[in-house]
């Protein structure tokens, strides 16, 4: 514990940690703590994964820790929940988060059920990136984490800082459900931050206030959060990260709304998928007389990932289009 | 000594099959039964050829599997009564349980999915340096699931201690082995295909099972890799309750004797008396009427606990 | 098109057809009138289907128009993508629509992005028996309509009446998308209705409204429907039922929610996934000032569905639970 | 003919990626590129060997099957540069696209996912009694998921035209096949797994490709069931523009040589001579230049048409 903090601190000075940084750290340091705890996935081991998240790991630990698999999404989860059900820990990586339809029956099923079912844990993280804005076109820029949100025994998270990447990613190993953990590709080289140190833990299922605000509340998360901050620039807008998409933190939503009485909804999944219809559905039954304008969303429109520059800007949420979505709310 | 405990199993499992099949057909039991007729000495001999400290995930058609493992009669009648203290506690019915103390995974209907759980099973008593096996089972039909390919190929090449029983039983619900597969015989395309040794034996024959079993088991434990053996049986009833499978051709029919006869025919050739066998054989009914009645009298599910242990560590 | 007419109608005189039949009745027809139409799927040939459904259809049309499969939902969902694209109309049928999560990335990757990639049309249609209330367990009466309810590229059909059921299904066919076609189970055989002969159409994509009423609207779909006539019964309640369930037809329930101002959104899918998230999400967005109160929600909880009676009978939603959230609904 | 016609195929494909490697590393094109060099031979030949009402499912490696099916250079740099008037309209990008009016479905990355859709193509053949034959493609990677075991076992059981073409390039990405499958040998596999005849050939010899997929081509189409060949090549360069495939050993890249020397050196024992061959070099580089200039002075694509064609029939 004290030899990853220190190797953490010399490898990262503070403050100049990456989103990605963060991950690689909180793999490594779950794999120091940790025996059960092992990563599985394609071209992860002296590769270092296709975005060099696991770089150096396979060196530390080894074959039998981090684990080359073949192409074989369905069948790598498959095995991961095996393992968990043996008492292990397992953390696999999805290449890219669009690969989960490859593995969505292994997840809703195995994943999802057998708590449920037989009181038999499934502690295994599935780790993928994703998320547009790297020109990956269909199949490698979407956003799948609607696919999962509200489907009852998993769990979904996706962290939107450099500190959260760490603690979240920590929790999410050390808890005894599958937790499907969706990095945005976006975050990991622009975002930077300081090291939160190797005892730092984020609680799954909690959201965060990252900016106070009275006249507005923008839920949401992932590479929303710093569009939002950036589009709420001198506005009285709160922004609340949930963190842990599903379960949704409710009262953390509702608090806010009942302070802001107006409330925007930014996602990057197309439509009122996942998060946005089950926000705005809350918001709507629970939170309707404190409302003072209709909630509002902002989040692309239902089409694929488009790959062309011009497409993909006009597909993505901008910072323009989430201001004017506010000062309309504000305005109204 | 083994051969007692194979009959023990074998008949335990037709014993409570039958009395599910009559509850069903009374009306006392919901959803749909299934049932592993003339394929209990697969089950029995697979499931006997596991140590204690081995696991198994058994499908439908492998009751016996679940006796030769300790679990009890009245632990199955529980389930398909879908009682409040059974394996599932009334979450789920049939054969679709587990019990995790006796190292058994509960079954997973979609096919095929729980081949790679048991590999995964398996990596983990290989990472962990482990003399434990994994042992699981899939249909002639499950065969073509993609599941079942990658579940294979890892299991292959990553060598793990991993055992496969196919259950060759001529059918998948309706459709003939032949309109499921170019070749049918699955011993020569698991070597031919993920090189995993695959031993053709005859499932009507416990003590055969028993022996490639063992052998398969052992040297998955030896550190040889994953093994597979394909039981050649006949599915005895309709794919469920409700199908007479009037489509088996009798030809069929007459090409497969039924296992617990040839088991006791060789049993009295070990000089079993009859009247030993008789013995065993109220036991076993003894056992099984002794279990139904207990699980009639267990209590319903509380449908306030519905939302209990969807997730092992609820959140806040 | 006369003689199928004349053969639905001595097969199945007026007012006894079952919602069952008139799925037969609607591929047997779509068989006979189109070449391009054929079924794939397991044991749907000699067998008849493990509800019966394809009974009949394969003595008249033979082995090359009602094909049985191997298990192989991927497969053979794929192959009838690629039939498709040959310019087949196949017609799948999965066993129980919760083996849709073994075919769920073909659909989503090839169904649903091929026609925007490139142009390539792929009507096929994937019908699914769905639904609870046969004590059919987790993995047996589960409603997976969420996991496509908002997925751009795909319909979701889930008819609610007999009329429907052979209009509707008529009309997937000949759609040039592909269309998942949810039956529920629990109507099967329950539901009875007129054959509407077999020129009836019923437009994807637009709502009905199955009751007229002033003070409250259900939107609701598939077995909801029956459901929401039940409990409404006595009361001046507008039930909408959906029919196509995406994409949602949303001027039919702004219309409806215009003139009730009350809305009460009734599913058998868990919480507030798939058409509820979008449903409420809408009004409360675009029929805001119309409320006069809080939109209501009547869904199973975020559990999968249990087996025993006694459980999901607990689970499902029942008559009175939705007569007393109209209750509520009108008493707000 | 046919040997001028390899030629000139693989000598697009390969001066095309070399430009477009160029325009990635300039910054030019955004997202990843893929080549397919020192395997366009496979690419070329297996194109070639198609009749034009066949229909085909080419991945990342396998440019020259578009120049086989009259896909132009300048549709493969619109694609690339993600122009409006490109195969995808600017919707995808790279080899992420196929061309519906000469039979080339649009690569889909999910892998495997091609193969159950090219049989289903077949399929349609069958049913219609039309002597065509669809072709599709798949790495030594790809080989493991499980949608390429449905796709294999679909064709074979249903005996429809469609050829499998193996790519065992040695890798997936940076794993080498041996840490993907326990037997690396997947003309073996196929044959003994799926009863797909499977005939292994020297990836970069392409005149010994052609043949073997002319014969699966025509076995296909004669009613023999499905076939395949596995190419044994290197993957020439890293998986993407960004991995320099460090990884790879350098033995390996001294037991493949150069496709494109390889048939030049035939061409010339053929009688082609030296100005002949600078000859077709030159009209290759030609139309690539012109294919090029035409992409960039196409159109970028209108943002107000996002929207359009999500669905062939949009509801009202
Ligand atoms: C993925 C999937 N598809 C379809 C089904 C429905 N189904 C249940 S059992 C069965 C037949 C299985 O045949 P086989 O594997 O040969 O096992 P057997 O019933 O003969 O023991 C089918 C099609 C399923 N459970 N899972
Ligand atoms: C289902 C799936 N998983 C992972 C990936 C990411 N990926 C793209 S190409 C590739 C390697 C493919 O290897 P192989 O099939 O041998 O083809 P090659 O690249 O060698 O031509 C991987 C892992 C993918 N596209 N699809
Ligand atoms: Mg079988
Ligand atoms: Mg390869």
């Amino acid at each position: 514990m004290h030899l990853s903090g220190e190797v953490a601190e010399r490898d990262a000075p503070p403050g100049s940690m990456t989103f990605l940084g963060a991950i690689t750290h909180a793999l490594r340091d779950a794999l120091r703590e940790d025996e059960r705890v092992f990563l599985l996935g394609e071209d992860i081991g002296h590769f270092g994964g296709a975005f060099g998240v696991t770089k150096g790991l396979w060196e530390e630990f080894g074959d039998a820790r981090v684990v080359d698999t073949p192409i074989a999404e369905e069948g790598f989860v498959g095995a991961a929940f095996g393992a968990a059900w043996m008492g292990e820990r397992p953390v696999v990586e999805l290449q890219f988060a669009d690969f989960v339809s490859c593995a969505f029956d292994q997840i809703v099923t195995v994943g999802a059920k057998t708590h449920w079912r037989s009181g038999i844990a499934l502690p295994v993280v599935i780790r993928a990136p994703f998320g547009g804005s790297v020109r990956g076109g269909p199949f490698h820029a979407s956003c799948p984490e609607p696919s999962f949100v509200g489907v009852p025994g998993l769990k979904v998270v996706c962290p939107g800082s450099v500190g959260d990447a760490y603690g979240l990613l920590r929790s999410a190993i050390e808890d005894d459900d599958p937790v499907l953990f969706f990095e945005h590709k976006a975050l990991y080289r622009r975002l930077r931050g300081e090291f939160p140190g190797s005892g730092h833990r984020v609680p799954l299922g909690r959201a965060r206030v990252v900016r106070a605000g009275a006249a507005a509340t923008v839920v949401t998360y992932a590479a929303g959060v710093d569009l939002a901050l950036r589009a709420a620039d001198g506005l009285d807008v709160e922004v609340l990260d949930l963190r842990t998409v599903w379960p949704i933190d409710e009262e953390a939503v509702l608090r806010s709304v009942a302070k802001t009485s107006r409330v925007l909804v930014l996602q990057e999944a197309a439509g009122a998928t996942g998060v946005a219809g089950h926000v705005l559905a809350l918001v709507a039954r629970a939170a309707f007389e404190s409302l003072d304008a209709p909630p509002a969303l902002v989040s692309p429109p239902a089409t694929p990932v488009p790959f062309a520059p011009p497409l993909e800007d006009t597909y993505l949420p901008s910072p323009e289009r989430v201001r004017r979505a506010l000062e309309e709310l504000l305005d109204y | 000594m083994t051969r007692l405990a194979l009959h023990r199993c074998m008949l335990l499992q037709r014993l409570v099959e039958e009395r599910i099949v009559a509850l069903y057909r009374q009306g006392r039991i919901a959803g749909s039964v299934y049932t592993g007729y003339m394929q209990e000495a697969v089950a029995a001999a697979t499931g006997l050829a596991l140590a204690p400290g081995d696991v198994v995930a058994p499908l439908n058609r492998e009751q016996a599997c679940h006796y030769a493992r300790g679990v009890t009669p009245a632990d199955v009648f529980r389930n398909f009564l879908g009682k409040g203290d059974g394996p599932t506690r009334g979450r789920d019915g049939n054969m679709h349980f587990g019990v995790p103390a006796r190292g058994v995974f509960p079954l997973v209907s979609m096919l095929g999915d729980l081949v790679p759980v048991t590999v995964g099973a398996a990596l983990a008593f290989k990472r962990r340096g482990e003399p434990r096996v994994a042992l699981t089972y899939f249909g002639d039909g499950a065969s073509s699931v993609g599941d079942v390919h990658e579940g294979l190929n890892l299991a292959a090449v990553w060598r793990v201690p991993a055992v496969f029983v196919v259950q060759s039983n001529q059918y998948a619900y309706s459709t003939p082995t032949e309109r499921q597969m170019a070749n049918t015989n699955l011993s020569e395309r698991l070597t031919g295909g993920w090189s995993i040794p695959c031993v053709r034996v005859d499932g009507t024959d416990a003590l055969a099972v028993y022996e490639v079993a063992r052998d398969a088991v052992e040297r998955a434990r030896a550190g040889e890799g994953p093994q597979a053996l394909e039981a050649v049986t006949l599915r005895g009833h309709g794919h469920a309750g409700h199908d007479a499978a009037a489509y088996v051709a009798n030809e069929l029919r007459l090409r497969f004797g039924d296992p617990i006869e040839r088991l006791e025919a060789r049993l009295r050739l070990d000089g079993l008396e009859e009247g030993e066998l008789a013995a065993l054989r109220d036991d076993a009914a003894a056992e099984v009427a002794a279990g139904l009645a207990d699980a009639e009298a267990a209590p319903d599910p509380n449908p306030a606990t519905l939302e209990d242990g969807v997730y092992a560590t609820p959140l806040p």
